[in-house]
């Protein structure tokens, strides 16, 4: 059965939130993956929005445009200020973070504010909002990115989110003594990194996706292991379910 | 303020004249208060419990070298700079949300040099006004470490004396004026907040000057029977004015939803005339509607009562 | 843990198995995750939403080398000083009020060298609390500068890095175990609060295990109807269990004022027969009355009902 | 008319309140003191209680035993967590602090911590519970305590409450930037402190009190100036209001 690319990176994204308890969800795909994750595989997934909502339901069409809304509040179970919901991320509460951005690079770093110098930029950007805090405190990261060469640079103009920085051991040098980035997830395929140089390495293929068409939209040298696995399709169950809460597919 | 600068700001609260009695006056009075080269601090969040009514009114009044802070910055960012208010945005992100693109006005003026772009991470600007609120120089973090926002912001990182892990510190921010949009308060000035408190209660702590619309003034009686409602105390407040829909077209939780259609159309606007569709917006909705009722009627009831019909959907209230 | 080790705390959270499911079980269970030697922290404050069920069940189970916090200490802190089951006392204040006088069983144990005192200022030890439940190692104050306080305790002082000034820096307090009492929570742990919420928000999210008596178990959907009376999340709790009158002969907001007649007779015994008619009332009331509705019986409906009166009558509605 | 010494002091108390916005009060005298001040001379008067209750309405015959209870929050304007609470007064929100203790020196610093030494006591006392923090922190600190010799010591055994430290500018010097004790209001009078020495003065004698019974009972030397006005009676109508709040003389 056929569907679009972002289908397919929501549906591999739900995926990775298998006995997942809490996720950090900024809005758009990675919403939309939490949500259908938590009407599948992960019913007991609390799901937290940057705004200041912990465990809300989304009603299918009404789906939040802002991290702080009242369709991102849908019949929460708690709504604590901006500062305090970040704090337990910091504390250690949050499982998973799923973020993304306008760059990426080798080491998974992320950049949304810059595009040319910070003071004198070319394309001034929105910015972190909450996503460096979500990348430098939830206890694991999992980039949710459709996979373009623009977006996959060698070195991010601006590190807005970190990711493992410069490689190596330097990210808990820089004092992040906790969290990781554990996973690149595209509309081509898996991401991970090398344990020990932290470099992106091709850990997937989603059907349909070759190894050219990743190192064609990757604009660095990533690693490519032997045998890289084929995820599995998308299920109708999947999709049915995707597409009824964005009927109007605002985002998919 | 220096950032951090707590003592100043004890000063400053201090030298104010203080009364725990009326706080109630007019839109006009209350921002009268603001003067040129003022930090304005603006609660809520993006287009939830925006102080709309507060920023117009500032607007009329042509206040100017403003910088104005916000964790994340909605359209109003763009009203300060068409009209060339302002001159410094503090903020974790600026634009509307992912339908509308990046925001054109700001690329123009940050890209081009005419307005600074200060930015932190979310939690990192939520710190620093609660840092205020506490009356301390700083609070210690673990964000933004080892990214490149250290670099352009006034952190600065530490040895933790106890642990010897590095922290990093971010200063207290002391707005000279905090606008704030609440859903009920009575005459003294105790604001009751539905749903999302966002940053509303630190951002009244940490500034020095506090002004607040609530949709509705409440009897001292009802407070009083429910004061574990109470999230920001009369004697933080300096000056109150009931403004119904005083957020609209943003939202204002429970009582009514964003208007995203607006949002479209003031986009299409910018898309296809540019600046020019931002300083023709203020020219109508702000210069021309000298009264909240009058900005209202250029809505009209019906779409008020669309969006407050919305609001009880979505919290279960219908 | 040591103090401000936030490094330490977050890795036993982290190791933790979690679960966002139910969280309903046995006052038995739930205090057996108490270890000997644990640092116990004890929610409300004085003899206000005492967890008094979770207390008692604590010395049935004859735990030992304790190190209990609190922030004002009532006289469950004597009981566990005459059960020999505490090492070290951490709090601001220790008593029942000016009416009982000091405490002549705490004034033996410390006086006499079996008990350490521990002691900080009230805010002192609140923001140790805060600064855990906020992952951080410390949080600066200008509490507790100058005074002896500051010499007794581990605090430190330091320069300032954006003013130059003066702070005192009080390290995070990271207890192994968190006992509380709340008004309602449903079974996923999501707690509500009526009244003062006292430091239990930050007692939760700065311990390692968190232990949670309710007077009432509510519907998950009562829950999501009215989300923003939720003070702690169901994420921050590892054991709940229903209690009605949990904190009684002490007060639960709204619910039940506390028996002062009950504290005038304890005391009075205590004059009389000195550690010994402690040693009586626990064999009474602890041990003689293994299950909670045994422990009420031995008060009576009627005295319950009285002081459930009282309390309608102070908020307002009677 | 007639009255006793702990009436005495809760109205001459009640009075250093004439045009306070906000009073950071303990149970006992110094709450009685608060509410009579309001429904005096302070109707604007917000009562502060340190188990986080602001703007309470004592009702008469009611009177809290503890800082954190129900008729300590009877129709109070918030309810505000402990922490919060103190916090308000570090930004500098809280006008006045009325506090005592078992002991107070020449300089103004009380204890209520111990008698001898801190490691192995005379006699462990309660504690400083919220005093040591309304003492640092408020703008203005009044002493509110009856006038005898064992608790006016040359020297503290215990520094619980910060007044001038030692004397001088050793109080901002310890970095205690805000705040100091104004006044030291006894059933005999009224104390205040030399500008520069920061060392005990009297100001004011209570009617009936004399300059030797104020020496008699306090435990060091304090500077006697040449001229004390002596201080207005308790009237009739405050003492009826006074009598009203406490009808079974649990405080009075």
């Amino acid at each position: 059965m056929s569907y679009s690319p972002s289908e397919l990176l929501a549906v591999t994204a739900a995926r990775q939130l298998f006995g997942v308890t809490s996720v950090f969800a900024g809005v758009g795909i990675p919403l939309l993956s939490a949500v259908l994750a938590q009407k599948t595989h992960a019913p007991g997934l609390t799901i937290v929005v940057e705004g200041g909502t912990i465990g809300p339901q989304i009603l299918p069409g009404r789906l939040p445009i802002s991290t702080n809304e009242m369709r991102g509040a849908y019949r929460a179970q708690m709504l604590p200020g901006i500062t305090d919901t970040f704090l337990y991320a910091q504390r250690g509460f949050l499982d998973v973070g799923f973020v993304g951005g306008a760059q990426i690079d080798r080491y998974g770093n992320l950049n949304s504010s810059v595009v040319g110098p910070f003071k004198t930029p070319k394309v001034r950007l929105p910015g972190s909002g909450g996503a460096n805090d979500i990348a430098s405190l939830c206890r694991q990261i999992i980039v949710v990115t459709m996979h373009e060469r623009r977006r996959f640079v060698p070195k991010v103009d601006f590190v807005t989110s970190p990711g493992f920085l410069n490689g190596g051991d330097s990210r808990s040098q820089s004092g992040l003594l906790f969290g990781r980035v554990s996973r690149i997830v595209t509309n081509l395929g898996i991401l991970g990194f090398d344990e020990q140089t932290k470099v992106v390495r091709l850990e997937g293929l989603n059907p349909g996706a070759s190894v050219k068409e990743v190192t064609e939209n990757t604009g660095f040298d990533l690693l490519i292991p032997d045998r890289i696995p084929v995820t599995k399709p998308p299920q109708e169950a999947e999709l049915d379910l995707l597409r009824s809460l964005d009927p109007e597919r605002n985002f998919l | 303020m220096k950032p951090g600068d707590f003592v100043e700001a004890r000063r400053r609260l201090e030298e104010k004249p203080r009364t725990s009695g009326e706080k109630l006056t007019t839109l006009m009075d209350a921002v009268g208060r603001v003067m040129d080269g003022d930090h304005v601090a603006i609660g809520g969040c993006l287009f939830s419990r925006t102080p709309l009514a507060l920023l117009m009114e500032l607007l009329r009044q042509r206040k100017r070298g403003l910088t104005i802070s916000r964790n994340l910055m909605c359209y109003e960012g763009e009203w300060f700079m068409a009209a060339g208010a302002v001159e410094t945005i503090v903020t974790s992100w600026f634009g509307i949300g992912l339908p509308w693109g990046l925001s054109k006005i700001m690329r123009e003026k940050v890209e081009g040099g005419v307005v600074r772009f200060e930015e932190w991470s979310h939690l990192g600007l939520g710190l620093r006004y609660r840092a205020a609120a506490m009356g301390v120089p700083f609070l210690p973090t673990l964000t933004m470490l080892g990214s490149d926002l250290m670099g352009v912001t006034q952190t600065k990182t530490m040895s933790c004396p106890f642990t010897g892990e590095t922290l990093c510190l971010v200063p207290a921010l002391f707005p000279d004026v905090a606008l704030l949009h609440v859903h009920r308060a009575d005459r003294l000035g105790n604001c009751v907040i539905d749903g999302y408190p966002h940053m509303d209660a630190d951002i009244a702590g940490a500034a020095t000057t506090v002004l607040v619309t609530a949709e509705k003034i409440i009897s001292e009686e009802e407070v009083r029977r429910y004061p574990d409602r109470t999230v920001i105390p009369g004697f933080v407040v300096d000056a109150l004015v009931e403004v119904p829909y005083g957020a609209f077209p943003h939202e204002c939780y429970g009582l009514y939803e964003a208007d995203f259609t607006h949002f479209d159309a003031y986009v299409a606007e910018i898309k296809s005339k540019g600046i020019r569709a931002v300083e023709e917006y203020l020219d109508r909705y702000v210069h021309g509607a000298p009264s909240h009722q009058e900005y209202l009627a250029l809505f009209g009831e019906e779409r008020l009562a669309r969006q407050a019909g919305y609001a009880r959907e979505l919290v279960g209230r219908s």
